[in-house]
């Protein structure tokens, strides 16, 4: 258990919990807007541009969100962190999978 | 065609029994995600009940295990499997032959060949078998839902928006579709048809629609076409040869061929027939048609022959 | 557990799965195998064999004419209801017994056994009701009732189902 | 002390604390309708729940009666309609979240050891805008208004022109009304968990159900603003005739689609997530030993409130969306299981621990883990969009949906009515009535809704009143009704025991199931202010951790603020993560205030019914004037208050720590979430209908400039005023916010909104900023009074520090728009 329970020890912990799912959430509103952007009539950007755009947003979301991953103790805490930021992982890798197996807007 | 209505038929409108691509390819996805549904179902009942007789605490694996790595295990192999099915099914054939079917408020209009002859029909749709065809489908009103279980999954109709689906029937036979979308007070009632005939039989069909409706020989054919003329039907109804232009209501040129009278829920004869043409609002409430329950008996009767004699 | 507690468990497993098998079955089947209905027919029908042939003691007891002369000759209800679905009476008369047939444009025919006429034309007999499906407009000019085409096998069985509306059976 | 009758007393009175007890008195009789503790208004909303979730069931039974053989004439077309329509909306809207937000408002205070919710005004306010909502949307059936365009009332059916009657107004008005209690209650209950903690429990020792509902809370003030924007947009389309969904306007029907399903699937979330929670309480009370792997817990808890608001298009699978897009959110359908999966499994390692004690509430449990489990499973399966081709609205996805909100939801609900009923009544509730419910509602529920996955797959579409005979669902529907009596005649079961227990039950001893957490120190029926004084906690059950808690009498456990020397209802405040004690928080005493507030909001909803348009905003302007009596009241920022063990306290601290900076934060997440909705609609429509962009004529871009410098000068002079309070400051503030909505109409005033959609949504935009610049500036004048009459002194600036924030993100959503408003014309996207 945590024996110092002030502010200064647990915001951290905290952050490390919402950094991961708030950077699901950005990665997946950024997916959902260049996918709309490539397949709608407007078409503003081509379908390769906006996949590379994805692939290259997927890699800066799952470096973000896995950032401290190995560290921290077995406090519970710091498994509620180290569990957001699995979970959030396999959800980006989960939300850029279908740019990466449709070859167009289909 | 207008043998047996598929009403009353069993197993006419289920995605069990396939008779076309994507319902096939659906249902190996179905039952495969059945099964391991069933599976990871008794595992997971039979840890509940472990857990239940268990007294010591249980392992951290045991977490791992059940909440993480078979769970992303199943869902990756579901996804693949999933994407495949729908990128062999939701393909467009551009040089597939091509039906336009809008949904109205409980019918729908079918034209054959929309870029060319736009041979209108309604309510009932013959397809060649083994040949894709691309439906087109759009609405009029509100949105409907276009749904033959037995051929291939759901694509809505909405208006303002083209939706296209290829769709490839595998077995000869009559198939019943339903609208899918809630779509105002007689939705349970628009039903249709799909009649799936060999590919020279669809063309004696097709070249068979084009020519105009059947002419009226004997007097009181002739007497239910001047009723038809005069009682104002031509203002929502078009036949081709007699009265044209008119689009508001289904076309009848070849109402006496189908199978079902309507949108797919009263056999057609007659006696249907004369009873929709005197009573509309009360087998279909809510239909845009009024009942025409001034016309005299004799009437009546002419017009129901004429029209069940358009073959 | 105690063998009485282990029996007991066994029975009642064996029975609610035997109970839930057949309910199943019932329920995925099609209309026509209908195990339950056929051997509810059955029973019913031999029971009225039985019960029949006890009250209509073949000396004493005198036929009642009045039901007598409403019988249709090879004419089967049964049929006559599917009939009446397929040749789409539902649409214009009200029929008992006969799925969605709610039209409102012709009379009901509930208890159409206990009319005196059909149509105001012709009387209430079977033969008259049979020759009047077969060709309606033949017997009055102005009705709005279609000559449907009916055969005369298939206006009897109709009649013998239209006959089983009302206070005869 | 009072002797122990046969009757249950609520706790005891002490005759040594004259003035504390007066404080806390709820007024007798009639009058208690005034009052608005947590623990009254708590009860009303769960009682209110249950009378709509009745009236909900008994509709379902029409729906399945009439289902019963093919061709039934039990109700006719329109009736079934209505009927089932209506079902859904009570169920969803009316009986699921705020039966859920009663035990939440009811149980949280307790649980976490404050004495009254943060902000009771606001809770009975939003329990008085229920109650309303609700009685105007049942209202409906009176006039034969009844909506009846599905409980989603999908566009082009539900707009004037084919839904003619008062009846989609009757659900958009009724149901946003009623919403304002869940988004209140979500603010208050943000507020109350991160503000109002005993000293000691900090975030990692909160009770797991604090975890639940805070995530809860989060979802329902992002997940509700769609709803709201999609119902604001359809009541000006059907009322005004802007054409916000019509194709050839360049609207779009599935701009409704996705707004509503943007709340839709957060919102069956929303309902799982609190039953979840309470399932996460009961489950270590009967294995006697903590929830195993509360850190997994809470990480699968924040996770699934996140990805939750990624799925909802898993609606719209078959409208024809382009394939990459279905993918995308197929993925994120079957992703949303790995969160549930790994709650599932705390559950059932929390079981491993010890062999669980079968009472009732476990039963319901286990019978929460069959179905629910079960209904996720067929869930995932519909995640697949070829599947979902052909299951999508057939019977498969109603087996679907009932498997995990009847399992997910209404099974864990009753077990916390059979496990937390002592608290309210004092009386346990019967085991054998309830061994009865349990069985008849799982076998009843199972005949009903298993075989309906067959009769879906078998083709049968939803919603239709009638099916034709023959074609394969006859029995399978016969079979399915036969099964919704028995889940009925369970259900009747449970609500005699609920009505009967409370004059035939065994009284409750303390602590009746040997609980761990906090409700239960006191003898059932607490005292009104749950705690005389609040105690230093060490864990997360602090009654199997702390033995001396149980051991002596709970009014004698050494605590903070035990005494109310000035006759004030007060309780702790803490530090948001910490919990340590941080000020004391003054709350209202009973008043007539809210209430009649809310009257008048529902006045003016039935007015806006009824076309009286005046009547509407003559209304509205009453509801301004009763939020202004409401906080019309002397600040105690600067007092001081001895709180014994903890010290002096300061009172009301003007500071980012304070409840009421927090409780802003949340409110400004709310009005944040209705822009994004318009921001979405905006970018929507412009992306998808390119030729429509700037057909009603371009803004002024004079205008916008001006009303973009205005936003900045307010925002300026905001922050200014944190530091010294002049009334110079406000009066200025006041100013520029009508300046900057002065310049923001004008800019508009080129664009005619009946044109296109986009101009439309662009005046609803403006109109939504024009809105904050109203609050801001309805919010200085407010201070200008209080300073002039005296009631606020010279430190005390809460509402200077609460207001900065306020006014930064109105001047950024004044950007946006501006962005909004200029670049069609700027050419920077064609």
């Amino acid at each position: 258990m945590i024996e110092k329970t002030d502010a200064e020890e647990l915001e951290p912990l905290l952050w490390g919990i919402a950094r991961p799912a708030l950077t699901w959430a950005l990665h997946f509103i950024f997916v959902y807007a260049a996918l709309s952007a490539t397949c709608a009539e407007r078409a503003v950007v081509s379908y390769t541009t906006a996949a590379i755009a994805i692939g290259v947003a997927t890699v800066v979301a799952l470096v973000v969100a896995g950032w401290r991953l190995f560290r921290g103790n077995r406090t519970e805490f710091h498994i509620a962190a180290r569990w957001t930021t699995v979970i959030s992982l396999v959800a980006i890798v989960f939300s850029a999978s279908p740019v990466l197996l449709a070859p167009a807007c289909g | 065609m207008s043998e047996q209505s598929t009403l009353g038929q069993f197993d006419s409108q289920t995605s069990l029994i396939p008779a076309g691509t994507g319902a096939e390819g659906t249902l190996v996805l179905t039952i495969t995600m059945s099964v391991a549904a069933t599976l990871i179902f008794l595992a997971v009942m039979a840890a509940v009940w472990l857990a239940w007789r268990r007294e010591r605490p249980g392992h951290i694996w045991w977490l791992w295990a059940g909440g993480f790595i078979l769970p992303v295990i199943a869902l990756v192999a579901l996804m693949v499997g999933s994407t495949f099915t729908l990128a062999s099914i939701a393909r467009v054939d551009r040089d597939a032959l091509v039906i336009e079917v809008t949904g109205h408020q409980y019918w729908w209009d079918v034209v054959y060949d929309p870029d060319g002859r736009a041979l209108r029909d309604a309510n009932e749709i013959i397809v060649p078998v083994d040949t894709p065809v691309t439906f087109r489908l759009k609405s009029e009103d509100v949105i409907h839902s276009f749904w033959v279980p037995s051929i291939s999954g759901k694509i809505d109709m909405i208006p303002g928006r083209v939706n296209e689906l290829t769709v490839e029937a595998s077995r000869k036979g009559r198939f019943r579709g339903q609208c899918a979308e809630f779509c105002g007070l007689s939705h349970p009632l628009m039903a249709f048809e799909v009649v799936v005939l060999e590919k020279d039989e669809f063309d004696s069909f097709t070249a068979g629609l084009s020519d105009e409706a059947r002419d009226a020989d004997t007097l009181q054919l002739k007497q239910g076409r001047d009723v038809f003329l005069n009682e104002g039907c031509t203002a929502c109804h078009a036949i081709r040869g007699v009265a044209e232009g008119a689009r508001v209501g289904p076309d009848l040129t070849r109402v006496g061929a189908r199978a079902a009278l309507g949108a797919g829920m009263w056999r057609m004869n007659v006696g249907n027939l004369a009873g929709w043409i005197a009573d509309v609002q009360d087998m279909k409430p809510g239909a845009n048609m009024p009942s025409y329950n001034h016309l005299s008996g004799p009437d009546l009767r002419a017009v129901a022959h004429y029209l069940s004699s358009l073959k | 557990m105690s063998p009485a507690r282990i029996i007991r468990i066994a029975l009642t497993s064996v029975l609610t799965a035997a109970v839930l098998g057949v309910v199943t079955l019932w329920a995925l089947a099609a209309p026509a195998f209908d195990p339950v209905g056929a051997a509810l027919a059955w029973s019913k029908q031999r029971g009225e064999a039985l019960v029949g042939w006890y009250a209509s003691d073949p000396v004493a007891a005198t036929p009642q004419w009045q039901s007598m002369h409403m019988r249709v000759a090879g004419g089967d209800p049964a049929r006559g209801r599917q009939l009446i679905n397929e040749y789409g009476c539902g649409a214009c008369h009200v029929v008992p017994g006969v799925p969605g047939a709610r039209g409102t444009v012709g009379p009901s025919l509930t208890s159409l056994a206990d009319r005196a006429y059909i149509a105001g034309v012709l009387t209430n007999a079977p033969g008259d009701l049979t020759r009047w499906l077969i060709n309606p407009p033949y017997f009055s000019q102005d009705t709005a009732m279609p000559d449907l085409g009916v055969t005369e096998a298939d206006a009897k069985d109709m009649v013998a189902y239209l006959y089983t509306l009302g206070g005869f059976e | 002390m009072t002797e122990t009758s046969n009757k249950p007393v609520q706790g005891p009175v002490l005759d040594s604390l004259p003035t504390y007890e007066k404080a806390w008195a709820t007024p007798p009789g009639w009058r208690k309708l005034s009052s608005v503790s947590h623990r009254v208004v708590g009860q009303r909303f769960i009682v209110t729940g249950l009378i709509f979730f009745l009236i909900a069931g008994m509709l379902a039974i029409l729906v399945r009666t009439q289902l019963i053989v093919p061709e039934n004439t039990f109700l006719d077309a329109e009736t079934y309609n209505q009927v089932f329509t209506m079902h859904g909306t009570l169920m969803m809207f009316l009986f699921a979240i705020p039966i859920l937000e009663g035990f939440g408002v009811y149980l949280l205070p307790l649980m976490l050891g404050a004495r009254d919710l943060i902000f009771p005004r606001l809770g009975a306010f939003g329990y008085w805008c229920y109650l309303f909502g609700g009685l105007i949307v049942l209202a409906s059936f009176l006039f034969d208004a009844a909506p009846d365009g599905g409980w989603f009332m999908y566009t082009p059916l539900s707009t004037k022109e084919y839904t003619p009657g008062l009846s989609a107004d009757f659900w958009l008005i009724g149901i946003t009304f009623a919403e304002i209690a869940s988004v209140t209650a979500a603010v208050e209950i943000i507020a109350a968990i991160l503000c109002t903690r005993a000293p000691g429990m900090s975030l990692a020792k909160m009770p797991i159900f604090g975890w639940y509902m805070l995530v809860t809370a989060f979802m329902i003030a992002v997940g509700f603003p769609p709803l709201i924007i999609g119902s604001i947009l359809l009541e000006i389309e059907r009322v005004l005739g802007l054409p916000f969904f019509d194709p050839a306007m360049g609207g779009d029907p599935l701009l409704w689609q996705h707004l509503f399903w943007l709340f839709g699937h957060p919102e069956v979330y929303i309902i799982f997530l609190p039953a979840a929670g309470m399932v996460a309480t009961m489950l270590p009370t009967f294995v006697g030993k903590p929830l195993f792997g509360y850190g997994f817990a809470v990480a699968a808890v924040v996770t699934m409130g996140f990805i939750s608001f990624g799925l909802w298009a898993h609606h719209m699978f078959s409208t024809g969306l382009p394939t990459v897009t279905l993918s995308l959110f197929s993925a994120a359908s079957t992703v949303v299981t790995i969160p549930t999966g790994v709650q599932i499994f705390c559950f059932i390692l929390t079981m491993a621990q010890a062999r669980p004690r079968l009472t009732v509430p476990m039963l319901f449990i286990l019978g929460f883990l069959f179905i629910f489990v079960l209904g996720g499973l067929t869930g995932v399966m519909l995640a697949s969009v070829p599947f979902n081709w052909q299951a999508h609205d057939s019977y498969f996805v109603v087996a679907h949906l009932h498997y995990v909100l009847i399992g997910g939801m209404v099974f864990p609900l009753i077990g916390a009515f059979y496990y937390w009923t002592p608290h309210f009544t004092g009386r346990m509730m019967s085991e054998r009535l309830g061994k009865w419910a349990f069985w008849l509602m799982f076998i009843g529920f199972h005949v009903t809704f298993f075989l309906m996955h067959i009769t879906g797959l078998r083709g049968m579409p939803r919603r239709i009143a009638t099916y034709p005979e023959g074609i394969g669902w006859d029995r399978l529907n016969m079979l399915s009704s036969i099964g919704s009596y028995i889940l009925a005649a369970g259900v009747l079961i449970f609500v005699w025991d609920f009505i009967a227990h409370r004059w035939r039950g065994p009284l409750a001893p303390r602590d009746p199931w040997k609980a761990g957490t906090l409700e239960w120190l006191y003898a059932p029926i607490a005292p009104g202010h749950n705690f005389h004084a609040i105690p230093r906690v060490h864990s997360r059950e602090p009654l199997w951790d702390q033995p001396e808690l149980l051991e002596n009498e709970a009014h004698e456990i050494e605590g903070m603020l035990r005494d109310a020397p000035h006759g004030r209802r007060e309780t702790v405040g803490c530090h948001p993560v910490s919990g340590e004690p941080l000020q004391i928080v003054r709350l209202p005493h009973p008043t007539w205030v809210p209430m009649i507030t809310a009257f008048f909001v529902a006045v003016s909803a039935v007015a806006l019914l009824a076309s009286f348009y005046y009547v509407a905003a003559a209304a509205l302007g009453a509801t301004l004037i009763g939020f202004a009596v409401w906080a019309w009241e002397k600040s105690e920022t600067g007092q001081t208050v001895d709180t014994g063990p903890e010290g002096i306290l300061p009172v009301d601290i003007a500071s980012r720590l304070g409840h009421t900076y927090i409780a802003v934060i949340g409110t400004l997440l709310i009005m944040v979430a209705l822009f994004a909705s318009i921001l979405f609609g905006v970018l929507y429509l412009w992306n998808v209908q390119p030729d429509f962009t700037r057909r009603a004529g371009d803004p002024d871009l004079l205008w916008i400039v001006l009303a973009v410098v205005a936003g900045a000068a307010l925002t300026a002079m905001a922050y200014l005023a944190r530091r010294n309070g002049y009334v110079l400051y406000d009066i200025v503030i006041a100013v520029l916010a009508g300046g900057a909505c002065w310049a923001l109409y004008q800019a508009l005033r080129p664009v005619t909104p009946d044109q296109t959609a986009l101009a439309a949504t662009l005046w609803v935009m403006a109109g939504f900023v024009a809105v904050q610049l109203f609050v801001l500036g309805y919010w200085s004048v407010f201070n200008v009074l209080r300073k002039v009459f005296g009631l606020a002194g010279k430190g005390q600036r809460i509402p200077e520090v609460n207001r900065a924030p306020y006014a930064l993100v109105t001047f950024l959503m004044l950007v946006a728009a501006a962005v909004m408003l200029g670049a069609p014309q700027l050419g920077v996207f064609a």
